[in-house]
């Protein structure tokens, strides 16, 4: 690195509107560009929330006339798709950009130019998506969004049975999103290993970086998949190649393994970090080292190797032999294992230490639990023939929105609470913070939990409509009403980080008294991070520090 | 729309937004309900039990609802002592007065405990893989006896299509099948193909659900122990109607099933009214069959005794005057982007229509 | 603090390089953007995306090379220093000293479970031979009907069908007794020391009857054919051959000290970098 | 000896600290990434083989193209030494095999086109005739890209060299280039393999 022009910028708080806009759209600063993931990210969530919330309303009572089927089928599949592609992804990469640098004690990620170009082509891609609403030939005054699902089941995805360009919009700007992703992924990995500080050995990187590094893995295995399924389908439908075309000889199948080759390791993508914020934030609150640090990594090693292979779990009623579905239901039930070994981690780090029930940790308590369950009907459903009566039903959706938002929300939102003063100088407000947290938490449960018995009571997922008298009323009624109570949550939340942006606390370098290398420099971060190189000796320099006489490094 | 996202202006009050919520929700949902018309559907299904896979009357069924109490009774297990555990050491650890000058005591770990808590889930997951090995080769492996029922369900944009290939029947939406006598089983086996997209065949208290995919042949088996009315739908989603591509399995005792074939079996009535002249002379034969008629499209619905049939548009509609009525004149008013065109026929033509198919038993 | 701080405090720059900001990477992804939204749109769309497209791949070309392009960010006056909330850490008593909480500081050795496993699998395997020799005259009998666990043809086997060999399914009973009498074995190596009074005790009577209870209450599930064909007390007694052989040679084997206070590269006899620590022992 | 609260405790010296270079590091999981892209097409291929409706069918139009895959298999060797010689500081040896490693590569990219032109006016075989030209075009079309950027990079490097811009100091940066050259070099024998041995 060698430096051409000598240029301070420390003139910004003083640039007009324009000039500091200029300055985000320029940056490559890491933590910027993290905080622009983060915020693009939440308002996403906020639009494809609204999308889930319009959806509950039409479902609240049986034979709804409030949004048409073409319009419904529109936002079910907008939902699905920008909640894993707009929503959870760039969060969580996000997060990873603004922490992985911090935790490692590096002044940027290895790439910082390439690390914008990602976020610049999620972000267009991410446009591109949304645009369909008004880019396309309008059908029943809805513009042309994609409303095939967001699995995109061949053939209902060929010119045959899907006209206009609905289907190409969805194909193309996933397709962009997924390279911007890739890129991300080369930077974390390519920071974890090359831009350690002195002294962090791979085995004393935080749990966040290990994860990340595990969750960059992921996505460089696991996206191609998808990408690739993608080209073959954009062929199919711009050259008249046949790979899903069923009437000339190609596959339905096909389709389902390559999507679930990328689907299932995505949902480890997305859950993955959240361990990651949950093995941060508990210690942290429990006033606890990490229960078991090397399990706790090795077991989301294996999660991950093990998702690899899972993915016909998703296909269990298309006819497989037995051998196929045995074999499937047993790697899926594996997973229940290394699983089981890090709740038990994060009990074990609970125990015997004085927990601090701040906003974090209630959050992160309330995952725990959720995510529990969400990982013993996650087995119910890995018994192959009980899910040939779940799979395609509201137990599924009751399911995988556990891991989603039971898990991957609350733990996001934790982490929000928990890195916002890092990131702002300024702390959450406590009380909206408590607010927050009851009112998601009750809204989630109402919701989600009748959606189980709705499924076992042969409620097809992803239809507009039900009929009365099929038992299905008044849980459906209760789910909505659930809706609406997270909606408004979030809408506390929203209100939370405008507020405290403004008025909130002076959070100063370390308000949570915690241990890893973001909370030595000052809140927020200068552009350069650290102004020496840090040099670590633990785990947990801050504890080395704070704790001189009695330092980690002599017995890791 | 009124969301409520706008009303809160000084502090979020939990309490008072609920209410509000209620509120509004009621009001969406009256003027909703108001609007809407089940077409009689409700009153029909309230007379059947909702389909509801944990009251089986089907073996394969059967087979699913023991395996899936037990991993029920496993995770109900689990979830109880994890999270008895859990609330325990919350409440147990959680910080007190004074606790604020001492760290607690560091513990980094414990292998025999961390490996104990590895090897238990271990052993549950592997008592798990071998039921669930034992039943997946009992539903799926089973062969048809001799004298099986054979039906090919062909799932089409949003209705279903069944043939009884050895007795030359052809019906559609509702399925007759014999009730099995566990002393001299008569099992139903199932072929499913699709005509265009993937769907799924589920009715919850037969079997569980098979996906009918394109190009592909799937098999499975029912072996009904009563006779009722079960009600399904396609579980795949297909398109638009994918919500209104309903099913019913009739399931009725021997003899009455026999005269159900036999009565199937016949041509239609040889009628030469003003209705049948219509019918054949609009575009309603290229994809409507019946028998006897010129009428031999394979879009639609075969409509040779289209009277045995209590529903229309695949379940989205009781099978009366004024519905068939609605239907005809534009069936977007019961299933809107259903692929059956409006037909555009006077009120006169639509009457004399209704009556001929009417007249279809 | 430490040495190595108090130095670098000393070296603490008056600036520090950071990279330039560049709007080039952002036209890049606008222009691929839009070369890929013309197939949606317009031709012309693509057109202006891929002249987008080349100008920002060679203006990003421009910025890191020949050489990257940096900027100078002046180091502000230097944060708050690391200090603790709470000064004193609490430490278990136990242990040797210096140790800090990594329990139990004894236990048996991995092997001695795999050991016991082994053992007891034999010994409950000779159990149950015997039985279905003394039963039905045929060792294969509960031999087929441990496999029955897991296949669904052997459910309605006659006595003759079962008493005959069958090498899938002696090759199934195999695998399923091998690997719980494993796993079982393993689990008693490391659960047995946590026991407080009498291990043999509760590995050989209280575990097995533990066991045995909740078979009772899921064996119709869980194997069917057994359920319907099964003698408790020749079960329960293989249960407690079992547990009593397995914990046998669990108890009998020495306890090892787990050395979980050392490094985990030094346990693991990795060199690396920075984890060796200097502590003189003794 | 560490009798705690006493005396602050000296943290070990870190000797030395050597990490992975960056762009090693960053084209490895370039690499590893594209691998997992090309196995679903080669998957694909594999899944489709004999399974076309109609003719043309592979054993009829292929033939395998051992020229061309000398050509680039012979590159990857040029390659290698081209880097040596700029890693020695011998510029003009460097671009000298620089420009036979790009010729040998452009001599790939004809051969392709001429087989295609074959394909598609002699045997009329397009994308879009059966599944085998789906998959074939597709596989083949890839790589074919592959190859094409990676020309389109060394081309930079054979201008850049050409202008007098590059030294020894950029031997990591071909270093790199190669690394890629050698990935495509690689999924070339899968797809030969694929296409016109198991395929055929």
């Amino acid at each position: 690195m060698e430096q051409e022009i000598a240029l301070s910028a420390r003139e910004q708080a003083e640039l007009p509107l324009l000039g500091r806009l200029h300055e985000w759209v320029v940056t490559v600063d890491h933590k910027r560009l993290g905080l622009m993931y983060i915020g693009g990210g939440l308002l996403f969530f906020v639009v494809a929330g609204l999308q889930a919330v319009m959806m509950r309303l039409q479902l609240a009572v049986p034979d709804n006339h409030l949004v048409p089927p073409q319009v419904f089928n529109r936002f079910l599949t907008m939902h699905g798709t920008a909640m894993v592609f707009l929503v959870g992804m760039p969060i969580l990469t996000g997060y990873f950009n603004y922490l992985v640098p911090l935790m490692v004690g590096a002044r940027d990620l290895a790439f910082p130019r390439l690390n914008s170009f990602g976020f610049w082509l999620w972000f267009f891609g991410a446009l591109l998506l949304y645009f369909s609403y008004i880019g396309g030939d309008g059908l029943y005054g809805a513009g042309s969004a994609p409303d095939v699902g967001w699995f995109a089941y061949a053939p209902l995805t060929e010119r045959a049975f899907s006209r206009g360009n609905s289907t190409d919009y969805w194909i193309l700007s996933i397709f962009l999103t997924s390279v911007g992703s890739t890129a991300t992924a080369v930077n974390i990995i390519t920071t974890a290993f090359c831009m350690r500080c002195r002294g962090m050995t791979l085995g004393k990187m935080p749990v966040v970086v290990w994860l990340a590094v595990v969750v960059a893995f992921m996505m460089l295995l696991a996206l191609p998949p998808l990408s690739a399924a993608q080209v073959m389908l954009l062929l199919d439908r711009f050259a008249g190649a046949h790979f899903f075309d069923t009437q000339a000889g190609g596959s339905a199948l096909l389709w389902q393994h390559f999507f679930w080759i990328f689907g299932h390791p995505e949902v480890y993508i997305l859950v993955i970090p959240v361990f990651g914020f949950a093995s941060e934030i508990i210690p942290v609150f429990s006033r606890k080292v990490i229960f078991g640090y090397q399990v706790m990594v090795a077991a989301s090693i294996a999660i991950a190797f093990i998702s690899m292979g899972v993915w016909a779990h998703h296909m269990f009623a298309v006819g497989m032999t037995p051998a196929g579905n045995a074999f499937f239901a047993t790697s899926t039930m594996l997973v229940a294992v290394p699983t089981g070994i890090k709740i038990f981690n994060w009990i074990g780090t609970i125990w015997g230490g004085k927990i601090r029930l701040r906003v974090p940790m209630l959050f992160s308590l309330a995952f725990l639990f959720q995510f529990m369950i969400a990982g013993l009907t996650g087995i119910m459903l890995a018994v192959a023939p009980f899910d040939w009566q779940l799979t395609d039903t509201y137990f599924v959706v009751a399911h995988f929105h556990y891991v989603l938002i039971g898990a991957i929300v609350f733990m996001i939102f934790a982490a929000s609470y928990y890195w916002f003063p890092k990131a702002t100088g300024r702390m959450l407000n406590e009380r909206l913070g408590q607010v927050h947290f009851w009112l998601f938490l009750i809204g989630f449960h109402l919701t989600f939990d009748p959606l189980h018995f709705a499924g076992i009571h042969g409620m097809p997922r992803r239809i507009y409509t039900y009929q009365p008298g099929r038992g299905l009323e008044g849980l459906n009624l209760i789910a909505s009403i659930g809706a609406v109570i997270q909606a408004l949550a979030v809408l506390v939340f929203v209100i939370n980080v405008v507020y405290s942006l403004a008025w909130g606390e002076e959070a100063g370098p370390d308000p949570w008294d915690a241990w890893t290398l973001e909370w030595s420099t000052a809140s927020p971060p200068p552009e350069y991070n650290f102004a020496v190189e840090p040099e670590v000796y633990s785990r947990r320099p801050l504890w080395d520090l704070k704790h001189p006489d009695d330092p980690d490094w002599l017995y890791e | 729309m009124e969301l409520p996202e706008s009303t809160p202006r000084r502090r979020a009050r939990p309490l008072r937004c609920i209410t509000r919520c209620l509120v509004v929700i009621g009001i969406v949902a009256a003027a909703t309900c108001a609007a809407a018309s089940d077409w009689g559907m409700g009153a029909a299904n309230s007379r059947l039990a909702p389909p509801d896979m944990f009251n089986p009357v089907s073996t394969p069924a059967y087979d699913i609802e023991t395996l899936a109490w037990f991993a029920i009774a496993v995770c109900a297990g689990i979830a109880l002592v994890v999270g008895a555990l859990l609330a325990y050491s919350i409440i147990r650890f959680r910080s007190r007065a004074g606790d604020e000058e001492r760290e607690p005591p560091q513990v980094y770990g414990s292998n025999p405990i961390e490996f104990a808590w590895t090897v238990v889930p271990l052993l549950i997951v592997f008592v798990l893989i071998l039921t669930t090995a034992r039943t997946i080769y009992t539903v799926e492996a089973a062969i048809a006896p001799p004298n099986a029922i054979r039906i090919r369900v062909i799932g089409h944009q949003w209705w279903w299509e069944v043939r009884y290939p050895g007795l030359k029947i052809v019906t559609a939406n509702e399925i007759h099948v014999p009730v099995s006598d566990p002393a001299h089983p008569t099992p139903t086996f199932l072929d499913l193909e699709s005509a265009d997209v993937a769907h799924s065949f589920w009715v919850p208290r037969l079997a569980g659900k098979t996906d009918v995919i394109p190009n592909r042949r799937n098999t499975m088996w029912i072996e009904p122990r009563r006779p009722g009315v079960y009600l399904g739908q396609c579980a795949e989603f297909c398109g638009t109607e994918h919500a209104l591509m309903l099913l019913r399995v009739v399931v009725e005792p021997r003899a009455q099933w026999d005269q159900w074939v036999a009565a199937q079996q016949k041509t239609a009535a040889a009628s030469s009214d003003r209705g049948r002249r219509i019918f054949e002379s609009t575009a309603c034969v290229n994809c409507h069959t019946i028998k006897g008629t010129v009428a031999d499209g394979r879009f639609g619905p075969d409509l040779t005794h289209f009277m045995s049939r209590e529903t229309i548009g695949s379940g989205a509609a009781m099978n009366t005057h004024d519905n068939l009525r609605i239907w005809i004149k534009d069936p977007a008013v019961i299933k809107p982007g259903a692929l059956m065109p409006r037909m555009n026929l006077s009120d006169a033509d639509i009457d004399a229509v209704a009556g001929y198919l009417e007249s279809l038993h | 603090m430490s040495e190595a701080s108090d130095q670098s405090r000393e070296r603490v720059p008056k600036t520090v390089q950071v990279p330039a900001p560049t709007a080039w990477p952002m036209i890049a992804a606008l222009g691929l953007t839009m070369a890929f939204a013309g197939l949606v749109t317009s031709f012309v769309v693509s057109a202006v995306g891929a002249v987008l497209l080349l100008a920002g791949a060679v203006g990003w070309f421009g910025e890191v090379f020949p050489q990257q392009h940096c900027e100078l960010a002046e180091v502000e006056p230097a944060a708050a220093p690391v200090i603790a909330a709470r000064a004193a850490a609490a430490r278990l008593a136990v242990g040797e000293q210096g140790h800090r909480g990594i329990l139990p500081l004894e236990i048996y050795p991995y092997s001695a479970g795999i050991k016991g496993g082994i053992a007891g699998g034999f010994v409950m395997a000779g159990l149950a031979v015997i039985h279905g020799v003394l039963a039905h005259g045929s060792p294969w009998y509960t031999i087929n009907i441990l496999a029955a666990t897991a296949m669904a043809n052997l459910a309605n086997a006659s006595t003759a069908a079962l008493s005959a060999f069958d090498p899938q399914a002696f090759m199934v009973a195999l695998v399923i007794h091998g690997i719980v009498s494993l796993l079982v074995g393993l689990l008693y190596g490391v659960m047995l020391p946590i026991v407080p009074r009498n291990p043999i005790f509760f590995g050989g009577v209280v575990a097995p009857l533990l066991w045995s209870g909740i078979l009772y209450a899921s064996l119709k599930v869980i194997n069917p054919v057994l359920d319907a064909r099964i003698e408790w007390r020749w079960f329960v007694l293989c249960q407690i051959g079992f547990g009593v052989v397995a914990g046998l040679v669990v108890a009998r084997s020495e306890r090892i000290h787990t050395f979980q206070h050392l490094p985990f590269a030094m346990r693991m006899g990795i060199e690396a970098p920075g984890v060796m620590s200097k502590r003189e022992r003794g | 000896m560490a009798t705690a609260a006493v005396s602050p405790i000296v943290p070990p010296v870190h000797a030395q600290w050597n990490l992975p270079r960056r762009g090693r590091a960053g084209i490895l999981a370039l690499i590893l990434t594209e691998t997992a892209f090309f196995s679903i097409f080669v998957a694909a291929y594999v899944f489709y083989i004999g399974k076309s409706l109609s003719p043309p069918y592979p054993r009829d139009v292929l033939s395998p193209p051992i020229v061309n895959t000398i050509c680039l298999l012979s590159s990857s060797i040029t390659i290698v030494l081209a880097v040596r010689a700029l890693r020695a500081g011998h510029t003009r040896v460097f671009g000298l095999w620089w420009l036979v490693t790009f010729m040998l590569g452009l001599e790939f990219l004809a051969g392709t086109a001429a087989e295609w032109y074959g394909l598609i006016y002699h045997d009329h075989l397009t994308i879009s005739t059966n599944l085998f030209g789906t998959t074939f075009y597709s596989l083949v079309g890839l790589h074919a890209m592959h190859v094409t950027i990676g020309l389109i990079m060394i081309l930079v490097v054979m201008l850049l060299t050409a202008g007098g811009h590059l030294s020894r100091r950029y031997a990591e940066h071909t270093e790199m280039l190669s690394w890629y050259w050698h990935f495509v070099d690689a999924v070339w024998v899968v797809v030969f393999t694929t296409v016109y041995v198991i395929g055929r």
